[in-house]
């Protein structure tokens, strides 16, 4: 293929939006039957049963609902963040991708919202967590973590959807010109009269850095928040300061290894490998490599002070989690969050796309396994061994964590068709400076089709 | 009702040098657009203000105090004593100040880029379809005659690909008929 | 008083640990290790009582059951020399309770009587608290409970019935402390004369184990009872403060 | 106060037409909307009179004394009645058996009353006998079918062909059912419990002389000594032993109590104890004949036959016991003398110690032991209790195991007509069932009175159902005593749920029918208790000095109780000489021989369940079993070592299999019993008997040896030898704790010192120390 141009860019990115094949409508009408039937279905069983329809039991009252919980919330943190981080850091690598893994941060911190929703008993009185004035005047209680979920959620979400849209806006106004029909209305709002005047471009590369920095603390305080849940309680082997941190890596590393799967699907069948080139899965394997190193340290530190604190309480706790009914989950968590990544060493593995993918899935796994461990082993150890149980997912849990799948799956389906999955205009900031007059010339703006 | 002298150049650095030559001239700023911001603008142009910083500024500093008052306030509103915990505690609500803080950064820096990007636009302006593909567009305003010769002038001995006249008004609908 | 005033005022009284100046009441529960013999009468009294379901044996099976006081027994060395002893676990209503600071919307708070109240209305059943409580003593309602036609009409008018997703837990028989104030308030006292009061366990507690009253009262029996030098707590390393205080067993060869 | 008087004012309108009457008014008066609102769910009323009697005011709760009929402890109740149900039976602080306090089965109470499976009107067989499928009839029919068979066979003389068999009542109307079999010129009055305990009737008998069971005084006892006896599980009165264990203990007495236990399988009292020490099973009389060898050679007995007690003692010797009994020597020679040199001390014998083939010697040799130390008639020992103020019926009819096979076999040869059944379940309670039900279907005739359909009123071909004790009148002599005559009142709290009778007006109703008037001339159950009392308020030896009978009568009701200002707890005792050359235990014998059946098996009444007539109440069904949690099921307990050998661990299905049956059970794997003893509960395994206990777990008794205690004629039901086989299945045992150990965490704190508070307070009791924030 000849090298890209500017005009190529518009084109294949208005294509990726306004074809779409047999393939595409298939994988969209399965992934809604997966959301009606595994999610929808069971939760609704859920609703009018009662939250026993899960498995959770009276020590451990939590479940995969909030394990869920965390992973997406997990994933959602390197869109975002990798993002801002990258953006301030003035990485070119970052263009072509970081449209995509803003997405998954917006839907899978969507999918998280609505665990919440799932995991609550009664969850028809959630707003109650909000502090709006009402008639009996009550009010959410300001002290409790979990409400500081409440707030750090709704404010990531509010700042990644900004900051996913602000980075939009000229790429709508691209698209805008070259759509008709009501994905031109459509445009035609989204991209709010957008000219690119270079004092609009001031004034965007102005916001977006303030966005950056303003978002990289919060999505950390995020995943603080998220551990504090945990963290906060005297549950042993939960009551750690370590937690913190451990989750923000957690969820850094586990939302790298989503941007790799979800890189692959995109340049596989959106049709951008010209875009989404070995330099990005070379880059991110390094990334993936270093968190599982610091992922791995952290991990040792868990055991190490846990067994260091002699107490009868942590080494059961620890004991359970490490030998107990779970003993296999916890190995092969280890196995694949520790052991396998430190194949991204070789750069042949790195700019490999299959193995990188079939690699990023099983980080995934054990970074799934690893939040259901936390939620679901320590709960079950706590400080009166009369009162410890066992905790078993029921078929409602693993229908519905299927089911969430589903729902990501949907929102990204339709996410890329209507936003530019890679960024028009930083994608051409990449690309050597146009030297001769273009092939399609003046019209090149135009409409296709 | 405006009227522009267009030129359209292949890359960058030429449209630069032709806005450079069109101010230096005295032809007004001409307004550059581009389908990627343009690096060195503002050697040529002279420098941008933006007001979005004290936007992003003040919209924390109110999104710090409303934090913390909310939390206060709710607390002593709605008087629960929980885990012999005072009603007013610092480290949950300096929590809820932080998290508070850069929602309302975040919004008022929206605001203030919104604002100052003058968006979403009401008014019609020169806009030129081509800047969002390939093109570098360097739009000139020209009340009369003179003025839009000088300035076809300047644009082609830049080595403009093609300069043309356009009418606001007409230059809009020109680009909604042609693409609606 | 000038606003400043009023301030300084306020922020003092907010700034107070537990809010509190004095409980009305410090409702405390003294359990006698050296006399609770495990016969598990005060489980069925609180379960009449308090309209506790009858969860069955599926749910049991899955590990629901609930029981606002349980029995905990504990094995000590092996046969022949092999010990059982018994606990009863119950909210311990913590003055410093880690429940309490958990709960989004404030469905549990500390009252004027020293008591962790739970308020099932306002319950969203988050189920932290259950997670925060080290004594694992709050029950959640996994679904919505019945009582097969006539049972139903023994339960106790005073006490609301459940629903599901919602936290309930041990309340020291509120509604006979309730019913005790308004006595005492009719009959012109200011208050609650010890033992005039007693949770449905401490009042069927057939070997006399558990023993109610307010520790405000230095002249009640609970207070006498925690300065029994074998009065201690159960975790209190975790700084819960907890109202129930547990008087150890003797071990007479020991 | 008299509750229930003024309650017939809405005899005349039956509570649920009334219901209907309102609810159809409604209907009537609805629209189309509410019509199906209403039909899905039925207009119910939050009150139920149609005129409420006159102490009643809604939202104001209504206390009425009764007695509680769960056991035969016979603790006073109080029940709290809101809107004329009845919501919380608690205990009644004016009786002094059970002082305000009752144990779990008491309170649950209230499911017999508003038990969903209860039998709710009088209904005759339809099908087969057994095949549980009854029609209803009314009262008049289902009285006239009783009446005309029993009218048939007593015109014609042979009312001995007549059976009435009960469970135990007492009191008043434990009379009245003598009056009326006497009437019919039966003597077959049969009371049977299960739980009975016979042979401690008969070992006092033999010993003391007494006909009635001693005040064991455990509140004043500063050692106690018990041998098998579960006295805080469900050894006669559990609630009242509990007292006196916990006063015992901690009670600001310079003294504190020391109890030892001794039993194969460590029960609620052995946990309690200080000391549980294992003997082997049977062999527990050996063991306190050891200690009274040692108490005699050592001189710790001084009375003028110290000389014959030694010639009966001589083959006891510690050594020799401790051969026989597994208990170490020097254990038997320190009990011993700490049982003789604590005064006061006490023994007491049962459980399955009592209920071996050598229950009555192993009693009686519990009563030497008793007698050697001087605990005879001393506070803090046993006392004698006076014979009971009324109603002394229940022991002397209380039918023995041996008399019940007797029966059977009577039943078998056609020799009974008519069997009237009045709570009791020997179908479910004997061993050998089988052969049992057999011999009830030669009889042509069943009626049974129970509230509930259980394995028995299957077999019935009429029922009339009875209320149940919280619907009917009654009275009751607790038995033991507390050392001076007690009565109490039993007292309907709520109007009849269903169309059911009390037994008290079945029976005079069919006296009436039969022509008894002149024996019988009651029209109610109340006015034959009145009349009773009338005879013990003219003896005029009561506490309440009231003039007259109606405020005689008023003042009982509302005390719930009545006693009498005689004392004579401290007769004397002297010792008959052919007693102490009586004295003398063989080891027991075991049906099974130890090499094909190598477990012994050790039943035991369930906490819960008692002999499995609460069985059917939720509340009981999911209290757990104080010792291992265990809910809603059966399980057998096995020594940690034992379930190594077999190979099994909890939840393992094992077959136990004695020669007269088997039974399949999961495994619990138990700490503190003996490795050649295995237990099992008795209680569940119920094969219909209600929605919550039918088809549960699995019946102990049926696998019992139909063995006869030889010295009582009742069933030696501790005399089972079994083998377990595994079956390789295994089940999820309901159980409600987790890990059962403390892991040092030092949850259940001890302490050696337990007098004077010489240290410091270490609880504060400032409500919120400063927690920083």
């Amino acid at each position: 293929m000849d090298k890209l141009q500017y005009a190529d860019v518009n084109r294949d990115v208005v294509r990726s939006l306004v074809e779409t094949g047999r393939g595409y409508y298939t994988t969209l009408a399965i992934a809604i039957a997966v959301t009606l039937i595994c999610f929808f279905f069971p939760w609704f069983y859920q609703l009018f049963y009662g939250i026993g329809a899960a498995g959770n039991n009276h020590p451990a009252v939590w479940g995969t609902y909030l394990a869920s919980f965390i992973f997406w919330i997990g994933l959602s943190h390197s869109g975002t963040l990798l993002s801002c981080v990258l953006h301030i850091t003035n990485s070119e690598w970052r263009k072509a991708m970081y449209r995509s893994a803003e997405a998954m941060t917006l839907f899978s911190l969507m999918v998280a919202a609505t665990m919440v929703l799932v995991h609550l008993g009664r969850p028809w009185f959630v707003h109650w967590t909000l502090p709006y004035p009402n008639q009996m005047e009550l009010w959410p209680n300001f002290k409790s973590p979990l409400l500081f979920d409440v707030m750090a959620v709704t404010t990531y979400l509010t700042g990644s959807t900004i900051f996913i849209y602000m980075g939009s806006i000229p790429d709508f106004a691209a698209v805008r010109d070259r759509t008709r029909g009501w994905r031109h209305h459509m445009y035609v709002l989204l991209s709010l009269g957008w000219r690119g005047t270079d004092t609009q471009w001031h004034r965007l590369n102005w916001a977006y850095t303030f966005l950056a920095v303003l978002i990289i603390p919060l999505a950390v305080s995020v995943h603080s928040i998220v551990s504090w849940d945990f963290a906060l309680s005297i549950v042993p082997a939960l009551h750690q300061t370590i937690y913190a941190p451990y989750f923000v890596v957690g969820a850094i590393y586990s939302g790298t290894a989503g941007i790799v799967t979800v890189m692959f699907v995109l340049r596989k069948y959106m049709k951008f490998e010209q875009y989404i080139t070995q330099v990005h899965f070379d880059n991110l394997g390094k990334l993936l490599l270093a968190l599982s190193l610091i992922w791995t340290y952290i991990n040792i530190l868990e055991v190490f002070t846990g067994w260091y604190s002699g107490t009868s309480s942590e080494h059961e706790a620890m004991k359970f989690k490490m030998f107990g009914y779970y003993a296999v989950l916890y190995w092969e968590m280890i196995l694949f969050c520790a052991f396998l990544p430190l194949v991204l060493i070789s750069k042949r593995f790195r700019t490999s796309f299959l193995p990188m993918l079939i690699l990023s899935i099983a980080i995934n796994i054990g970074m799934y396994t690893e939040r259901f461990l936390i939620v679901g082993t320590s709960l079950s150890r706590q400080y009166l061994p009369d009162a410890w149980g066992l905790y078993v997912p029921s078929l409602v849990e693993i229908s519905i964590l299927i089911g969430t799948l589903g729902m990501f799956t949907t929102m990204f389906l339709i996410f890329v068709k209507i936003f530019p999955s890679v960024s028009i205009y930083e994608v051409k900031e990449t690309m050597d400076k146009p030297e001769k007059k273009q092939s399609e010339g003046g019209a090149a703006w135009q409409t296709t089709s | 009702m405006a009227n522009y002298i267009v030129g359209l150049f292949h890359e960058p650095d030429s449209a630069l040098a032709a806005a450079g030559k069109v101010k230096a001239a005295g032809l007004g700023t001409p307004e550059l657009l581009s389908p990627i911001p343009i690096e060195g603008v503002e050697e040529v142009l002279g420098k941008k203000k933006s007001a979005i910083k004290r936007f992003t500024f003040f919209g924390a500093i109110i999104g710090a105090s409303s934090g913390f008052l909310l939390a206060a306030v709710t607390a002593v509103l709605y008087l629960h004593p929980t885990g012999g915990r005072p009603i007013i505690t610092f480290p949950p609500f300096l929590i809820i100040t932080y998290e508070l803080t850069i929602l309302f950064g975040i919004v008022a820096t929206v605001l203030g880029f919104l604002i100052s990007a003058r968006l979403p636009a009401i008014r019609e302006r020169i806009y030129v379809p081509e800047s969002a593909v390939d093109k570098f567009a360097v739009a000139v305003a020209c009340d009369d005659g003179d003025h839009s010769r000088r300035a076809e002038t300047i644009l082609r001995d830049a080595g403009a690909d093609e300069v043309r006249a356009e009418e606001v008004q007409a230059a809009a609908q020109a680009a909604t008929e042609q693409s609606g | 008083m000038n606003i400043f005033e009023r301030f300084t005022r306020g922020w003092q009284k907010y700034r107070r640990p537990g809010y509190y100046e004095k409980f009305d009441y410090a409702w405390t529960m003294t359990v006698d290790l050296d006399r609770c013999t495990g016969c598990e009468a005060c489980v069925t009294a609180c379960q009449a009582e308090n309209n506790i379901p009858i969860v069955g044996d599926k749910d049991i099976a899955k590990g629901r059951q609930m029981q606002w006081i349980r029995i905990e027994r504990y094995w000590q060395g092996e046969y022949p020399n092999a010990k059982l002893s018994f606990i009863p676990m119950l909210c311990q209503h913590c003055d410093a309770a880690p429940c309490e600071t958990v709960c989004p919307v404030s469905a549990t708070y500390h009252n004027q009587d020293g008591l962790n109240t739970q308020v099932y209305n306002r319950c969203i059943g988050t189920r932290s608290c259950a997670v925060y409580c080290p004594y694992e003593v709050r029950y959640f309602n996994y679904r919505d409970h019945h009582w097969d036609a006539p049972l139903e009409q023994q339960l106790n008018p005073d006490v609301t019935v459940r629903e599901k997703g919602v936290m309930e837990k041990c309340t020291f028989c509120i509604q006979r402390i309730r019913m005790a104030k308004d006595n005492a308030k009719d009959d012109g006292r200011r208050r609650v004369r010890d033992g005039e009061v007693q949770p449905a366990c401490v009042q069927t507690c057939p070997a006399e184990a558990l023993v109610f009253g307010d520790r405000q009262d230095p002249q009640s029996k609970v207070s006498k009872k925690m300065n029994d030098p074998r009065a201690y707590r159960v975790l209190d390393e975790l700084n819960t403060h907890s109202s129930v205080v547990y008087l150890k067993k003797v071990d007479a060869d020991g | 106060m008299h509750k229930r008087e003024s309650h017939n004012d809405m005899s005349t309108i039956d509570r649920r037409d009334f219901l209907k009457l309102v609810g159809a008014g409604s209907v009537g008066a609805g629209a189309g909307f509410m019509l199906a609102e209403v039909n899905k769910h039925p207009v119910e009323y939050l009150i139920p009179y149609a005129v409420p009697p006159e102490e009643f005011s809604a939202g104001i709760a209504t206390w009425y004394n009764s007695v509680c009929s769960m056991c035969p402890a016979g603790c006073g109740i109080t029940v709290r009645t809101r809107e004329g149900r009845a919501k919380k039976i608690e205990g009644n602080p004016s009786h002094p058996v059970n002082q305000g306090r009752l144990c779990a089965l008491g309170q649950a109470g209230l499911q017999v009353l508003y038990n969903p499976d209860r039998l709710t009107a009088p209904s005759v067989r339809a099908g087969d006998r057994g095949a549980s499928s009854f029609t209803q009839i009314t009262w008049n029919d289902g009285l006239a079918r009783v009446g005309e068979r029993l009218t048939g066979l007593h015109e014609k003389g042979q009312g001995s062909r007549i059976c009435f068999l009960s469970e135990g009542v007492r009191g008043h109307l434990g009379n009245l059912l003598e009056l009326f079999m006497e009437q019919l010129g039966s003597e077959r009055l049969m009371h049977y419990d299960f739980a009975h305990p016979q042979t401690l009737y008969a070992a006092n008998k033999r010993f003391f002389g007494e006909d009635s069971l001693p005040y064991y005084d455990l509140e004043n006892t500063r050692f106690l000594l018990s041998f098998g006896a579960d006295y805080l599980g469900r050894w006669i009165s559990p609630v009242h032993h509990s007292l006196g264990f916990g006063r015992s203990r901690q009670s600001g007495h310079d003294h504190r109590g020391r109890f030892v236990q001794i039993e194969p399988r460590m029960s609620v009292s052995g946990a309690a104890a200080d000391e549980w020490i294992p003997a082997k099973p049977g062999t527990e009389g050996i063991l306190a004949l050891g200690m009274a060898h040692q108490i005699v050679s050592q001189g710790g007995y001084t009375g003028d036959d110290q000389g014959e007690w030694a010639a009966v003692l001589e083959q006891y010797s510690s050594d020799r016991v401790a051969d026989q009994t597994g208990v170490a020597a020097d254990t038997i020679t320190r009990l011993a003398d700490a049982f003789a040199n604590t005064r006061p001390s006490l023994a007491i014998g049962g459980g399955a110690a009592a209920n071996g083939s050598n229950g009555v010697d192993t009693l009686m040799a519990v009563s030497a032991l008793n007698y050697l130390a001087g605990n005879i008639g001393k506070a803090g020992g046993m006392l004698f209790n006076p014979p009971p103020a009324f109603g002394s019926t229940s022991q002397s009819r209380q039918a023995s195991y041996q008399a019940m096979t007797e029966f059977a076999e009577d039943a078998r040869q056609g020799k009974i007509d008519v069997l009237i059944i009045n709570g009791a379940n020997p179908v479910f309670s004997l061993p050998a069932a089988g052969a049992f039900a057999e011999a009830l279907a030669e009889i042509p005739f069943i009626v049974s009175l129970s509230s509930f359909m259980d394995e028995t009123t299957a077999m019935a071909d009429l029922i009339l159902p009875s209320h149940t004790y919280l619907e009917s009148w009654g009275d009751d002599v607790p038995e033991p005593g507390i050392g001076f005559p007690v009565g109490a009142i039993s007292q309907p709290v709520v109007s009849p749920l269903y169309n059911t009778r009390a037994t008290g007006d079945i029976i005079l109703a069919l006296g009436q029918q039969m022509g008894f008037e002149a024996v019988l001339p009651w029209a109610t159950t109340e006015n034959f208790l009145k009349a009773c009392w009338q005879k013990i308020h003219a003896r005029g030896a009561t506490t309440e000095a009231a003039d007259d009978f109606d405020s005689f009568w008023r003042s009982i009701l509302q005390a719930g109780v009545w006693g009498e200002n005689v004392q004579n707890a401290n007769r004397s005792f002297v010792i008959d000489q052919g007693v102490v050359n009586d004295i003398g235990v063989e080891a027991a014998e075991f049906s099974g021989s130890s090499d094909a059946y190598p477990f012994v098996l050790h039943p035991y009444l369930s906490n819960a369940l008692y002999d499995g007539r609460a069985a059917n109440l939720p509340w009981m069904q999911e209290l757990p079993d104080p010792m291992t949690s265990i809910v809603y099921g059966s399980w057998v307990e096995m020594n940690p070592i034992t379930a190594e050998e077999l190979g099994v661990s909890e939840g393992d299905l094992v077959k136990v299999e004695s020669p007269h049956g088997e039974i399949t059970v999961p495994v619990f794997v138990y700490p503190a019993i003996m490795p050649d003893v295995i237990a099992m509960p008795i209680g569940q395994g119920h094969a219909d008997f209600g929605r919550y206990a039918s088809n549960r777990g699995s019946n102990p008794i049926s696998i019992f040896a139909p063995q006869i205690e030889p010295k009582s004629g009742s069933l030696a039901w501790g005399a089972t030898r079994v083998k377990l086989q595994v079956t390789g299945q295994r089940v999820d045992l309901l159980k409600i704790s987790g890990e059962s150990r403390e892991l040092g965490r030092n949850i259940i704190q001890t302490t050696s010192a337990w007098e004077g508070a010489t240290e410091h307070a270490q609880i504060d009791s400032i409500p919120i120390s400063v927690v920083s924030s």
